[in-house]
């Protein structure tokens, strides 16, 4: 059953959404339990795989689907999914991170759904599953159709959110797609040249014999531009903030911290292993326009941040700004860029997953998020309170959350690359997060009157319900234990993802 | 040019696809576009039949200028019809413009990399492809290829399209029919156009479709089963079974169709084919091979190892088959109804 | 036998002519219908009959091939004059008049 | 004129998927960018099926034919299956996104009784 | 030589767990505030532990974990670092029991925060104080930043909330926007973040570089109080008193100093800094601009806390300055100030607090004549005064006098007049007060006739640290052994 294991980390959850779906007919209370089961074992699995890697001497797990594997001169004939430290991390992150979003919103879905949750729970456990093939197929068309198995469903989640959601959840149908259309083109032109499409044949043919070939080259950039797309980056990031704010609880809080990391992973995939740093290095020019639309980015999803007064939208501008790092860490192409980069993606995924929740917990009990009515939340619920000042420390980045140290090596990258603009971004975008944590101090904690204080009046306590606070701690905290572990996180895992990098 | 012979047409219906395709873009009134939108797609289908794509071409043919053209017909039957924009944005055309031709220029930058149009020794064609041609026969005893890539050596692939059209079924329930549902419009309702066209009084129509639909359907199941040795497979049976009560829907009207086929039919129905393929296998797991690895299957169906895989494609065909059809009858009857389940086009 | 279906085509072809030109110049709404079901379904017919011919080789038909282009013609008889029917009764329900000496039907 | 005609398809696809991809962005109209984003489908599929296209060959169903036999097929003389595959695919996920967009078309339509999209967005700023 | 030791994390955990109990019993005043005094005293008692070692040149190394590859959490102590904590943990217990006898009165429930808070930045100062290498101490800093922050806006009126989004900001945006960087760019040049005698960087570094990170740093531990970045000082005043006395005489801004006296010493190196003219020019005039200047500031204010808060600057930037001079008597001088300074500076505060309390005398103006009605106060006043210039008997001289040695020592005479010129200006800005205090006519009779000495608990800690500032020049000697120590590590490596 071990040899398996990988194949669970995508079935498991797929088969809880189909049985989730025929359950809601018949017992409807019972789709959730079924979707849960499904992706624990989809996290047991991915948990057991890394002491797997751990131990094996390759680092890699290989699984070929219907047993076509390696045909001599025809290379590998199936499809097959590939487990390694890449990805084994990234893999645990989001079963992780899924599981505790699932427990978490079951309350909200009953709130906020009540009578028209058929189908929620199926459609969140596929776009697990959407994201999870995305993380751990080894061929790229395969990637392909998880991407869009995630895109549907996430279409769909969105839409759960009635109102505005549906013109967001549109024009994130349009830019998912076109997204998607350039990414398959890409492949196709890939195809062209090395008519394989098995990542690892491709990362062997590539780097080697197709160097100079245009086709290639045009492919390479028609795919980082089609994830580019399905993440939001800057000229690409108007769908964003819409389709999240008003999106429900759930689906914001499943969709924004995965969602885009996973595309991220996609892209670094692409550039690492399927092509390789010095192709990247090779092609200066899209090179230096990444960096700089990655700065854009950067300082566009804070300022904008700034200016908004609802809390998710804030949320939303910071996510943009967040894929700003992570794409900016892997276009620096250098060590302790990448490093960043991929150590983000998981740190991000913790701190936004964190800040949704708490959000979520907010929405519970106050019913809405806008900046001006927070007053005195502190004495309300302390408990969320405190969590949201932890995941804003860690997204401005202060130490020893896990916020400080990506920043800490994507600046040493930068630095190393002498691209300032980078590391300059950075620092007036953390400063701007710090700004927005002043607000939200004062407005939580200092504007009201101290109710402890004698004359005043007394604050009732109403923090949210156990099944919705419990995940937002655990997250929380995780923010602290992702920082404190950083050095094992980087030596056992990123390092030995990465490919040897020739320090300038 | 002398060693082209069949690009002579393709380049003529090249052309003319491209120019419906503009057409379909330029018109003014929205039936309009979807009609040529399907002329279109089924140019598109004639050009792959010429490039020797017999299955894409029946797939388009029963999905592009099928169905996907009824499905937009539904939606314009319940909105409007008219797309005469009433601000022009010249600018904001002229920007998308210039982006869409650096693009197209950026990609034919790569042109003269190309291989030459059809020639067999390219990558593409000179790399896995003739393992699938040369071992199709002898890993599987099916003569369609394609049907053996589809459901065998790219199973998993298949398995996920499925569900994505499994998806796609339960998001348009979600998004239409959740909260419709209790809404129940009595008519007349939004409906603005085409004049109402109420078709169970056309006594002719009723009959011809009468007659067809059980063709349709046996013709599908031919598909079906047939998909080993002719193009098709669950897949276009699929599209087609769906066809045959869409038919019967707009023929009659959807009362008459939602009284065989209700809701709760329907949407488990749909769940069902995933689940038929995805234990399929499961099965080949628990009988130790790997997932999807039919000829594991061998001791509990007939025939030796390849004929195991033969057996074991035709299962997962008829999964997907089932999914397929009442996903189509779901979309469909929700798009056509404006998720209300009541009347429809 | 060839010759045979040559003949065939050749007159579904001439009668699609036909068909194209009256759909292009009958004046209104109904004639052109009546052009277009008509001669299309009989032009179709016969180039499938063709075709019935053209598909044997050596002098005796495929049997097999034969029957599934019957069927198709069967359908082709069923169906296209059915949905010319659904277009004008559309047509007269969307209050398109007849045209008559007049042309007043502009 | 020689070396055009050989690659006279991928210039017709990429102007198919750019005509696309422009109504994708320009179009005001929600269906016509439904419409646009199924024509680029359309052209990444017609590209695809184009490179696996071979001269003369016959379609990927083996029988027994003249120029190749059942169990060692003639490998130049069978088009490629595989991007067929790839393509049947694709053209699944493209009438599901089309489908789900078209409903998420007649809700924007439910709220704000147009499909225009600046009209739209006065609705929402309103 | 090294021992491996893990009392040094014990020192600085125990305050953040008193904090965690103090947290928990918020409902029992008295079982709270034992806890602080039980903690103060053990900190005190493993901190004795530790010194003796210390003294015969013993380095006390402890590593939690690592953070980074070769960067740890890790502690280091030293004659310095222990100096300083051991400052910082004596004047804790005065400061409680002033804040008992302040707080308590008002019965305000907030107090179990304000002293969760306060053991928290005491153990971030000892932290800072312990930490071996730059990423600990940045952590140690952060932390103090934020923990004070609570303290700071206490009050949480108007003015208090404006005072403490200055304090934050000023000291978040220079650290995170110039100290974070420098030591990302120190790290990126040579892969190591640890304090060490004759500092981390190779040769080759280029002397521009150094000039850069130098000013980075200064600038970047704003806690220091450098002019233009010393705003938010004069701000935070809004605290209440003991805050004030405790966080800004002694705990937040001699981290500051503290940090710049490691990163000058450890990561750019004695020699380096001496053999680098550029460095040392750039350092002084910093500092000396900044020394004077806020004496001028300091003689116009008539808000006696603000008149405070200005001569802490200038103080401050004395022992900066003495760093500056990169001579070894200099860096004594500067290492021995922070305790000197400390203690007379704590005395000030509290008096003003007791002042404030006494006869609700905000402004120097009003106070013609108090001294009369609260001799015990004005007396602990004046001694503090003394300790800050910088007269026998008192601290203050003790560390002036290695200072103005250090000038001579790397013949900056102009450093010497400067020293001199403020030390002059500290005697002119504080003698007045005690003068007028003791022999001024009262201004109005009638609003002080009622005004007596505050309560014993406020008034005996007063005179518990007005007594240290004669004591350190006492034992004087004893402290210039630890300073002596850190010398040996540091600024005699070669």
């Amino acid at each position: 059953m071990i040899k398996h294991l990988p194949i669970f980390i995508v079935l498991a959850p797929l088969l809880g959404a189909v049985f989730a779906a025929l359950t809601s007919w018949y017992r409807p209370k019972l789709s959730f339990p079924v979707v849960l089961s499904g992706l624990f074992i989809s996290f047991l699995s991915s948990f057991c795989l890394i002491f797997k890697l751990l131990n094996s001497e390759s680092g890699i797990i290989h699984y070929q689907l219907g047993g076509w594997g390696d045909k001599g001169e025809y290379g590998i004939v199936g499809i097959q999914i590939t487990v390694d430290y890449l990805n084994s991390l990234i893999l645990t992150a989001v079963t992780i991170i899924s599981l505790l979003t699932a427990i978490f919103s079951s309350q909200s879905v009953n709130r906020e759904l009540a009578g028209q949750q058929r189908y929620f729970f199926a459609l969140f456990s596929l776009l697990v599953t959407g994201l999870l093939g995305i993380t751990i197929t080894g061929d790229i068309f395969n990637l392909y159709v998880f991407m869009e198995i995630a895109a549907l469903s996430s279409y769909a989640l969105i839409a759960y959110g009635k109102g505005r959601s549906y013109m967001a959840s549109f024009n994130y149908l349009i830019m998912g797609t076109m997204g998607a259309c350039l990414y398959l083109l890409g492949v196709g032109f890939v195809f062209v040249k090395t008519g394989t499409l098995n990542i690892e044949n491709l990362s062997l043919l590539i780097p080697q014999t197709l160097q100079a070939s245009q086709a290639v080259f045009v492919g390479f950039v028609l795919i980082i531009v089609g994830a580019w797309a399905k993440m939001a980056f800057f000229p690409m990031h108007g769908w964003l903030p819409n389709a999240y704010t008003y999106a429900p609880t759930a689906s914001g809080a499943l969709l924004a911290p995965l969602a885009t990391k996973v595309s991220v992973y996609a892209m670094i995939r692409i550039m690492i292993t399927v092509y390789s740093i010095d192709y990247v290095l090779k092609s200066p020019n899209i090179q230096t326009a990444a960096l700089l639309l990655s700065s854009i980015s950067i300082l566009v999803g804070s300022f904008f941040s700034l200016t908004q007064t609802n809390l998710r939208k804030i949320a939303c501008y910071f996510i943009v700004s967040e894929i700003g790092y992570m794409v900016g860490g892997a276009w620096l192409a250098n060590d302790p860029g990448l490093k960043g980069a991929v150590y983000h993606i998981i740190a991000d995924a913790a701190m936004t997953s964190a800040l949704f929740m708490v959000i979520g917990c907010i929405l519970f009990r106050t019913g809405q998020v806008e900046l001006k009515k927070l007053d005195g939340l502190f004495y309300k619920m302390p408990i969320t309170f405190i969590a949201l000042v932890i995941t804003m420390a860690a997204l401005i980045g202060v130490p020893p959350t896990c916020g400080f140290f990506s920043k800490f090596y994507l600046i040493q990258g930068a630095a190393q690359a002498g691209t300032w603009h980078f590391a300059g971004a950075l620092l007036i975008s953390s400063l701007i997060k710090a700004v927005i944590l002043f607000r939200i101090i004062e407005i939580g904690y200092n504007k009201v009157p101290n109710p402890a204080k004698e004359g005043n009046k007394t604050i009732p306590r109403d923090e949210a319900p156990l099944s919705m606070l419990i995940p937002t701690l655990i997250v929380t905290l995780s923010l602290i234990a992702l920082g404190i572990f950083t050095d094992t996180l980087i030596t056992d895992f990123i390092a030995k993802a990465l490919p040897e990098i020739p320090a300038p | 040019m002398a060693d082209l012979p069949i690009w002579h047409y393709d380049t003529l219906f090249l052309t003319l696809a491209l120019l419906f395709g503009i057409t379909a873009l330029a018109m003014q009134n929205l039936m309009g576009a979807a009609i040529v939108f399907g002329a279109y797609s089924f140019l598109m289908c004639l050009i792959w039949t010429t490039m020797g794509a017999v299955d894409v071409a029946f797939t388009e043919a029963a999905v592009g200028a099928g169905v996907s053209t009824v499905f937009i017909f539904a939606t314009i039957y319940n909105t409007g019809v008219s797309a005469t924009p009433n601000s022009p944005r010249i600018a904001f055309k002229i920007f998308a413009g210039l982006i869409a031709f650096g693009t197209g220029a950026f990609l034919l930058s790569a042109l003269p990399d190309f291989p030459d149009w059809g020639d067999p020794k390219s990558p593409v064609n000179s790399t896995i492809a003739p393992y699938y041609i040369a071992n199709s026969i002898t890993d599987a005893h099916v003569p369609n290829i394609v049907t053996t890539v589809l459901a065998d050596y790219r199973g998993f692939d298949t398995l996920l399209e499925t569900t994505v059209v499994f998806i796609a079924c339960i998001a348009i329930y979600s998004i239409l029919r959740i909260d419709n549902a209790k809404s129940k419009v009595t008519e007349p309702d939004i409906i603005t156009s085409p004049p109402a066209y109420d078709p169970t009084d056309s006594l002719i129509i009723r009959q011809a479709s009468r007659i067809m639909v059980p063709f349709m359907q046996l013709f599908a199941l031919y598909v079906i089963a047939h998909g080993h040795y002719s193009p098709g497979g669950g897949f276009q049976g699929g599209v087609i079974l769906g066809a045959s009560i869409i038919l019967l829907s707009i023929s009659f009207d959807l009362k008459h169709v939602l009284q065989q086929w209700t809701e709760k039919k329907i949407m488990i129905l749909t769940a069902l084919g995933v689940l038929i393929y995805a234990m399929v296998g499961l099965a080949c797991i628990l009988m130790d091979g790997v997932y999807l690895d039919y000829a594991a299957l061998d001791s509990v169906l007939p025939g030796d190892e390849a004929y195991a895989r033969s057996h074991g494609i035709l299962l997962v065909e008829i999964g997907v088959g089932i999914t397929v059809m009442f996903s189509m009858i779901g979309i469909y009857i929700n798009l056509a109804s404006n998720g209300r389940f009541d009347r429809g086009l | 036998m060839e010759y045979i279906a040559y003949f065939f085509i050749v007159v579904g072809l001439i009668f699609f002519l036909g068909t194209s030109i009256g759909l292009l110049r009958f004046p209104d709404f109904y004639t052109r219908m009546h052009a277009a079901g008509k001669g299309d379904t009989l032009s179709t017919v016969l180039i499938l009959v063709g075709c019935i011919f053209a598909v044997g080789n050596q002098g005796d038909l495929n049997w097999i091939l034969a029957l599934k282009i019957l069927l198709i013609i069967n359908f082709v008889f069923i169906g296209s004059p059915t949905a010319t029917h659904a277009m004008m009764d559309v047509g007269e329900r969307a209050g398109a008049k007849p045209w008559n000496k007049k042309g007043e039907n502009k | 004129m020689e070396d055009i005609i050989p690659k006279f398809n991928y210039i017709v696809v990429v102007v198919l998927m750019m005509t696309g991809l422009w109504s994708m962005l320009a179009q005001g109209n929600l269906i016509k960018k439904c419409i646009g984003m199924a024509i680029f489908q359309t052209g990444i599929i017609l590209f695809f099926i184009s490179i696996g296209a071979k001269n003369d060959a016959l379609i990927p169903i083996l029988t027994e034919g003249a120029n190749h036999t059942f169990d060692n097929p003639n490998i130049d003389k069978v088009t490629n299956p595989l991007t067929q595959i790839l393509m049947l695919t694709a053209i699944v996920v493209g009438v599901a996104t089309l489908g789900v967009g078209l409903a998420l078309a007649q809700k924007v339509y439910q709220q704000h009784d147009s499909f225009d999209e600046d009209e739209i967005l006065n609705n929402q700023t309103k | 030589m090294e021992e491996a030791q893990s009392t040094p994390f014990w020192i600085v955990l125990i305050s953040s767990m008193a904090a965690v109990l103090i947290s928990l019993c918020r409902r029992a005043p008295n079982i709270r505030e034992a806890i602080i005094f039980l903690a103060a005293i053990i900190k005190l008692a493993l901190l004795l532990m530790l010194a003796p070692g210390v003294l015969d040149g013993k380095l006390y190394t402890f590593t939690l974990i690592n953070l980074l590859p070769n960067v740890g959490l890790s502690f280091k102590v030293d004659g310095a670092g222990l100096l300083f904590a051991f400052v910082s943990v004596t004047l804790w217990i005065p400061v409680t029991i002033y804040s008992i006898g302040l707080l308590r009165p008002k019965n305000d429930l907030s107090q179990t925060r304000f002293y969760a808070c306060f053991s928290i930045a005491i153990s971030s100062a000892v932290g800072v104080a312990f930490s071996a290498n730059l990423l600990t101490m940045f952590i140690f800093y952060e932390i103090l930043s934020l923990s004070t922050y609570p303290l700071v806006t206490h009050n949480q009126d108007d003015e208090a909330i404006k005072g403490g989004r200055k304090y934050l900001i000023y000291l978040l945006t220079t650290s995170v926007g110039l100290a974070l960087p420098a030591m990302i760019i120190v790290y990126q040049q040579t892969g190591s973040l640890d304090f060490m005698g004759g500092g981390v960087f190779k040769d080759q570094t280029s002397n521009t570089l150094l000039t850069v990170l130098a000013v980075m740093f200064l600038y970047g531990f704003a806690k220091a109080g450098l002019m233009p970045f010393h705003a938010w000082l004069p701000g935070a005043m809004v605290a209440p008193a003991p805050v004030s006395s405790l966080l800004h005489a002694v705990a937040v801004v001699k981290v500051g100093v503290f940090s710049i006296i490691r990163v000058m010493t450890g990561i750019f190196g004695v020699d380096r800094l001496a053999n680098t003219p550029s460095l040392t020019m750039i350092i002084c005039i910093i500092a000396g601009i900044t020394l004077v200047t806020a004496s001028l500031i300091a003689l116009s204010q008539d808000n006696l806390k603000a008149r405070l808060a200005y001569s802490t600057i200038g103080q401050l930037s004395y022992i900066i300055l003495g760093v500056g001079l990169a001579s070894e008597s200099g860096i004594a001088g500067a290492a021995l100030h922070i305790p000197m300074h400390a203690v007379g500076k704590i005395t000030l505060f509290l008096c003003a607090g007791a002042i404030y309390e006494a006869c609700g005398a905000k402004y120097i103006s009003q106070m013609n004549g108090i001294g009369r009605k609260i001799p015990l106060t004005m007396t602990a006043f004046f001694l503090g005064s003394l300790c800050v210039i910088g007269l026998p008997p008192t601290g203050g001289f003790i560390s002036k006098w290695y200072l103005l040695n250090g000038t001579l020592d790397s013949n900056q005479q102009w450093a010497f007049v400067i020293f001199l010129i403020s030390s002059l200006l500290n005697a002119a800005y504080f003698l007045p007060i005690a003068y007028k205090a003791f022999f001024a006519l009262p201004s109005d009779e009638a609003k002080y006739n009622k005004a007596s000495e505050p309560s014993m608990l406020m008034v005996i800690p007063m005179l518990l640290t007005a007594t240290g500032c004669l004591l350190v020049f006492f034992f004087s000697n004893t402290m210039y052994q630890f300073v002596e120590q850190f010398l040996n590590v540091y600024a005699k490596s070669n």
